[in-house]
């Protein structure tokens, strides 16, 4: 059992996180877009250095092909 | 905790002792004593503006001395109230010194120099003590140099070194090394010094000091202001080189990896406390999975005479940790703790299974220190009128597990004696039901 | 080749053990869905098998709703092949068919079927009709994942530009069984656009169908602009499998995904 | 995004929004701009109204929220500050006593997420204000009003189990002034203690320790003890359960209470076919126990074995409580008969807390002997001799007995599932009662109004049952000293149009307040003990089920807003 508020709800997401980051993949959006990690309230550094990281990620991933194909379609 | 603070019949009086007791169950008049924070309760908003701006830096008690706070600081992050304190040890302000520089800071005007504690007479039905315990100090037991060797720390330091609100993050530096690392930033504070007073002498006279100090040294020049530029320089060299050695040695320190969790120091030795503190196996067994989590090399070996697994999911835990996380248990008590290479723990025990005498290298080593009644329990026990046990807890007995020996005070916790949190939790809720019959009783005394 | 299902239905019926028999019957030259309830009137009974095996297929589990609903106290047949078992089980899961008011009759699907499906099982666990045709892998699924990222990008969206919206592959979807379906919530799709919002629309029902959809490849068949839903879906049902050694149809129960606590990690 | 979707998104009719941003002193203003995030928020559809203030918590600022709320006649507020964990009740209580319904207001976390993250950077704190800003005003214009839900409260208790845990509940509850039903499945009360011989260290005979806790129960005009009777149905839910009881063949009995207390205890392990156990030779410490109490204890030489039947794989837990049995039995042994030998053959002795320890040596001072075994090798019990090899110093052992003890675990009752079932809260996997959280909440289910304690959860001593006794019933009183029972509005709805009745939203309801109802084949929320977790609102295909406060709609809403 997970540590959430609500009991079992950060398990629930994380089972789901799973799912959709493979999907994702297979649907030709970076799984690394997605990501899911257990903070707790007192963790504030680690909450930072895993933003920092995923800041990081996104970054060097680029925009979203969403966003792209959003654009192409407006245009 | 937040619950506490927002709950509209718990009136929290944080910074505050109790001085006097009086009258009886149903019916006690308790003076306690507000310690002054020199910070308006109604008006601080514990937004932090103030400990940002505060100069004076203080070892933080709550980190174990291991990270530092300002002189006006809340206990921890998510302490309630947020309310600040001023330390009135440190405080330039109250020490004399001119700065009062939270106070111009604060915008909300709640800093006041004058406060002063304040006596206050509480009226309350029934006590409930639980003041917990404190941690035994294993510098008391000199065959394991706390305290001689860096890098021997008690489960509590360990605890706080780990937590990722801790003073490393959570990265498990060893306390050799972070005095290294401490080292170097005062020296390069130093050093910056120096360079800068060097660098007037160098633009005064238009030449680079280490070549003026050659020319010095073969006796070019002689007046008082060359002087001391080249003593300058002697001390620059003075602190330039240690520096420089300390950051080679720094680049080698790498995170602890081989730690060793020592149970029983200073509970189930009749030379200190001879019971069994309950919660201490599973704590280290609890750290050396977090330490495997955060780093995978780490490898644990937990030292004891029995590992008492003996809560709800415990034993299961305890198996995890030997499977998943790198802990092996060993049967044992340890005889000496020396200090090997690199201010590398060794530890000495007997083998019982091989029957030898071994002696292992670890990075760090972690006393899981014994849970010794609070020092000032028996200040308390006095002005409660109350008393304690041969072990220094507050006494009870088995029929009414939680009623100490004064009708109407009762304890929890590790007031009462040694135990793990979901023990405590359900205790504190006994507490607050046999507080509850007191308060009903006499309700309904007055009422008839 | 529906002599057996032919008998057996005729069995039951007699036997009263069931009420109806929703099976497949050929007049005026259609095939079309049909509920048999008398046993003498079972000669228009076919297996859906026009031009070639399988290519008129219904989901017969799903019109079964509605006929167990509006008569609930009654059990009825229904023809089925690997697929529509798969179903049954997966709406019997989800509470939208009684197992104990259902007679399943199956029929196993020749081989040229269960290649052009790709089906990991093309039989049901017991069948009437047919022999047990060789088990097929998605090759579709493996060629998608052989692309690279972009390139898998790219391509769905030019399969998804020809979608007209007209939600023939959940009309047809015998696991979509709501009333209310959040592919029309306006909030989440918007309404008056060619193509719907892609690729969110189609990865919304690529959602849904987790732990849903049983492989009958109706979708894929009904659709008017040939988007290879099946592909996509194949992919959602390997995925939970590979994460939660689920498979809806295969597996008991409910997916992980839909059930509390964590998954099992093996 | 495109201009015209976000026309599309409508918005309600006469919307009325009042931003107020907080300067948190400088703790906002100092980092970012408010003034410029201020005049942003008066330009958002449906703002009518836009202030900063110093200090939006103050007294000065509350005044002004609710003086704007009269002058402007705001029917939604959105205050801008710091985290809604710390002042979101005190903004909404303050909406609500101007009339507005605190359900229209929304709180947004500019300090946490703009100022004090973005410290060095004005210019994109400020603009990532401004956006959550939008975000928060967005969500606000689709905010319902709601009613809290008010239930009415049963000032009356069930216990079920009569051991010390739910005789402790029983009697402090009574003298808490609430009624309590007491229900005992055994004719007499006193649960396992009655089979004790005597607890240590005081040596008190058992049975008058907990005959004096049961008299005491009896004394109370405010328990009702229904001894030889069990619970066969359980309808309702916190503040007003319906119980049905059975005694024995008689007529069931009805009864109504507001919270539940089981307290059922658990049972020694019958250790069928280990060490050659026949109830003889080979007994259990419950057995020693009776045979002590009846004084029929003859043996001259004895061998317990510890951990038979636990710590083994399947049965992982360690039992708690058996090895300060074993030492107890083992020091009484010698104290009856100084020449009797009494070996004790363990893995780790468990003597946790400060007055076991004590029990070990004083034993060992009395000449019990202690030895570890190893569980890969465990000893063996032949020919009146129990065999076994000591890991310690490597030799094979063969110590001659005529009674060999085993100390079996605690196991769960059988009938705990049914009860599991009956009032649906988890088991764990020893099948013990599974509490809302294993530290903070150890006497708490996970459903609200149902309570635990003793070794139903887990093994417990006589001290822990009783400590944990008196502790439930001050969860109890938690719930039944107030009035009534005012729970947030914001729990799950399910649209009876639209559900399926695919049950799941059920399934994934971690708090049993989710019912299938069949006659309309549809599932319904209990607003009571409903959360508002959110779980079935993710799980429901068709959006049936929904979060108030959160529903698709507001939330898309406010993402769209990004």
């Amino acid at each position: 059992m997970g540590d959430c508020h609500y009991l079992y709800g950060n398990v629930a997401t994380e089972k789901r996180v799973r799912f959709l980051k493979k999907l994702l993949a297979f649907s030709g959006i970076e799984e690394e877009r997605l990501r899911c990690k257990w903070v707790s309230s007192a963790e504030a550094s680690e909450f930072v250095e895993e933003m920092q990281d995923f800041t990081e990620t996104l970054r060097a991933l680029g925009p979203s092909p969403l966003k792209q194909a959003g654009a192409q379609r407006a245009a | 905790m937040l619950d506490v603070g927002r709950h509209p019949n718990i009136e929290l009086m944080a910074y505050t002792e109790v001085e006097k007791v009086e009258g009886e169950a149903g019916d006690f008049r308790v003076t306690v004593r507000r310690k002054a924070r020199y910070v308006d309760e109604d008006k601080c908003t514990g937004c932090g503006a103030c400990a940002e701006k505060c100069p004076t830096i203080v070892p933080d008690a709550f980190n174990q001395g291991l990270g530092t706070r300002k002189a006006i600081y809340s206990w921890f992050a998510q302490g309630i109230p947020s309310t600040h304190t001023i330390d009135p040890d440190h405080c330039r302000q109250l020490n004399g010194k001119k700065c009062g520089i939270c106070k111009k800071t604060c915008q909300a005007d709640a800093i006041n120099f004058e406060q002063e504690d304040r006596i206050i007479e509480v009226g309350v039905g029934a006590i409930i003590a639980a003041t917990g315990y404190d941690v035994f100090d294993p510098s008391k037991i000199p065959e394991y140099r706390y305290r001689e060797i860096p890098n021997v720390v008690t489960a509590i330091e360990f605890e706080r070194l780990l937590s990722a609100s801790g003073p490393t993050g959570g990265h498990l530096h060893r306390p050799s090394d972070l005095a290294v690392e401490a080292e170097i930033d005062a020296l390069e504070k130093k050093a910056r010094k120096s360079e800068k007073a060097l660098k007037r002498f160098e633009e005064k006279y238009g030449e680079s000091s280490s070549e003026f100090f050659e020319k010095y040294e073969r006796g070019e020049y002689q007046d008082d202001d060359r002087k001391k530029w080249a003593d300058k320089f002697k001390e620059h060299l003075g602190t330039v080189k240690p520096l420089e050695t300390l950051k080679r040695k720094a680049e080698g320190f790498t995170v602890a990896k081989r730690l060793a969790f020592i149970q029983c120091v200073g509970s189930r030795d009749f030379r200190f406390y001879p019971f069994c503190s309950g919660y201490c196996c599973m704590h280290s067994v609890k750290e050396a999975i977090i330490a495997h989590e955060h780093e995978p090399e780490t490898t644990s070996t937990i030292f004891g005479m029995d590992i008492r697994a003996v809560g709800k999911g415990f034993e299961e835990y305890k198996i995890r940790g030997g499977n998943q996380s790198g802990i092996s248990y060993v049967r044992a008590r340890v005889a000496e703790i020396t200090e090997g290479e690199n201010h590398n723990p060794i530890v000495t025990y007997e083998d019982t299974r091989e029957r030898v005498v071994k002696s292992v290298e670890f990075d760090m080593v972690i006393l899981a220190t014994a849970c010794a009644p609070g020092k000032e329990a028996p200040e308390l026990a006095r002005i409660l009128g109350v008393e304690l046990n041969e072990f220094g807890f507050f006494k009870t007995d088995r029929a009414q597990p939680l009623d100490t020996t004064r009708p109407g005070i009762f304890t929890c916790g590790c007031a009462h004696s040694p135990m793990d949190i979901p023990e405590s939790v359900a205790q504190a809720s006994g507490a607050a039901a046999r507080a509850a019959q007191v308060l009903i009783e006499s309700q309904m005394r007055e009422a008839s | 080749m529906t002599q057996n299902v032919k008998k057996k239905v005729k069995e039951l019926l007699e036997s009263g053990k069931i009420k109806g028999f929703l099976g497949l019957c050929q007049k005026n030259g259609h095939i079309g869905p049909h509920l048999f309830c008398d046993p003498d009137d079972l000669e228009s009974m076919v297996l859906g098998d026009e031009e070639r095996p399988g290519d008129s297929r219904y989901p017969l589990n799903k019109l079964l709703i509605h006929i167990a609903r509006s008569y609930p106290d009654e059990t009825f047949g229904v023809l089925v092949r690997g697929c529509d078992e798969r179903g049954l089980k997966t709406l019997y899961t989800w509470n939208q068919l009684n197992p104990d008011k259902v007679i399943p009759v199956g029929v196993a699907c020749p081989q040229e079927l269960a290649d052009a499906c790709e089906c990991l099982r093309p039989y049901p666990e017991e069948f009437v009709e047919g022999e047990r045709a060789e088990e097929r892998s998605s090759a579709s699924v493996t060629k998608i994942s052989g692309l690279d990222v972009k390139d898998r990008f790219t391509s769905w969206m030019k399969e998804f530009a020809r979608c007209i919206k007209c939600y023939g592959c959940r009309d047809i979807c015998p696991m979509c069984f709501c009333n209310e379906c959040s592919l029309e919530a306006e909030e989440l799709i918007h309404t008056g656009e060619l193509p719907p919002e892609i690729p969110i629309f189609h990865l919304v029902r690529a959602v849904h169908m987790a732990g849903r959809c049983i492989d009958c490849g109706l979708c894929n068949e009904v659709c008017p602009a040939d988007i290879p839903l099946r592909t996509l879906y194949k992919k959602v049902a390997d995925i939970i499998d590979e994460e939660f050694n689920y498979r809806p149809g295969y597996s008991e129960g409910k997916s992980p995904l839909n059930i509390l606590g964590s998954a099992a990690e093996e | 995004m495109n201009e015209k979707r976000k026309e599309k998104t409508e918005q309600p009719d006469d919307l009325r929004i009042g931003v107020f941003i907080c300067d948190c002193g400088s703790n906002i203003a100092g980092h970012l701009d408010c003034s410029a995030v201020t005049e942003y928020a008066a330009s958002l559809p449906g703002v009518v109204f836009a202030k900063e203030n110093l200090y939006t918590c103050s007294e000065a600022g509350i005044t002004e929220i609710q003086k704007a709320i009269s002058e402007h006649e705001l029917n939604r507020v959105v205050v801008a500050s710091c985290s809604p964990r710390t002042h979101q009740p005190l903004f909404q209580s303050s909406c609500a006593e101007a009339g507005m319904n605190p359900y229209l207001f929304e709180m947004v976390n500019i300090r946490d997420q703009c100022s004090w993250v973005h410290m060095q950077e004005h210019a994109e704190a400020t603009e990532k204000a401004k956006e959550l800003v939008r975000m928060g005003v967005a969500k606000a214009a689709f905010l319902e009003p709601q009613k809290d839900i008010e239930a009415s409260l049963l000032s009356r208790v069930l216990v079920i189990g009569g051991g010390v845990a739910g005789l402790s509940a029983a009697e402090a509850l009574a003298d808490m002034a609430l009624e309590v039903i007491l229900v005992e499945k055994e004719p007499k009360a006193g649960g396992l203690l009655n089979q004790i011989n005597q607890l240590v260290p005081e040596g008190v005979k058992a049975a008058e320790y907990v005959e004096r806790i049961i008299e005491s129960v009896n004394s109370k005009s405010n328990v009702t003890v229904h001894l030889g009777t069990e619970v066969k149905a359980i309808a309702g839910y916190i503040g007003n359960y319906e119980i049905t009881l059975q005694r024995g063949e008689g007529e069931a009995i009805q009864e109504k209470v507001g919270c539940i207390v089981v307290a059922t205890g658990a049972v020694p392990l019958e250790p069928a076919g280990l060490y050659g156990y026949d109830g003889e030779r080979v007994i259990t410490q419950m057995q020693l126990e009776e045979q002590l109490l009846n004084g029929q204890f003859k043996a001259q030489r004895v061998v317990m074995i510890q951990c038979a039947g636990a710590r083994v794989p399947g049965r992982e837990y360690c039992s708690r409580i058996c090895c300060m049995i074993a030492v107890k039995n083992a020091a009484l042994i010698k104290d009856q008969d100084p020449e009797a030998q009494v070996h004790i053959l363990y893995r780790d002795i468990q003597m946790y807390g400060t007055e076991k320890e004590r029990m070990l040596w004083d034993a060992r001072g009395k000449g019990v002997r202690f030895d570890v075994y190893d569980p890969e090798k465990p000893p063996e019990v032949k020919d009146g001799q129990v065999l076994f090899e000591q890991p310690i110093v490597g030799t094979k052992r063969q110590i001659p007995c005529d009674l060999v003890v085993l100390s079996t675990p605690l196991v769960a009752r059988e009938g705990a599932s049914a009860l599991s079932q009956l009032l649906r809260i988890p088991m764990d996997q020893n099948g013990f009662f599974l509490e809302a959280h294993a530290k903070l909440r150890p006497l708490d289910f996970a459903t609200d109004g149902v309570f635990l304690c003793g070794s139903a959860r887990y093994p417990a001593t006589v001290a822990e049952a009783r400590s944990q006794g008196l502790g439930v019933a001050s969860r109890v009183a938690t719930v039944l000293f107030k009035d009534k029972l005012v729970t947030s509005a914001l729990v799950a709805e399910i649209d009876p149009e639209t559900c399926v009745g695919c049950l799941g939203c059920l399934d994934m309801c971690p708090y049993g307040a989710i019912e299938f109802v069949p006659e309309k084949g549809i599932c319904e929320v209990n607003t009571i003990l409903c959360k508002g977790c959110g779980c079935c609102a993710a799980t429901c295909p068709s959006q049936s089920a929904t979060l108030k406060g959160f529903k698709p709609k507001q939330l898309l809403s406010q993402i769209r807003a990004i």
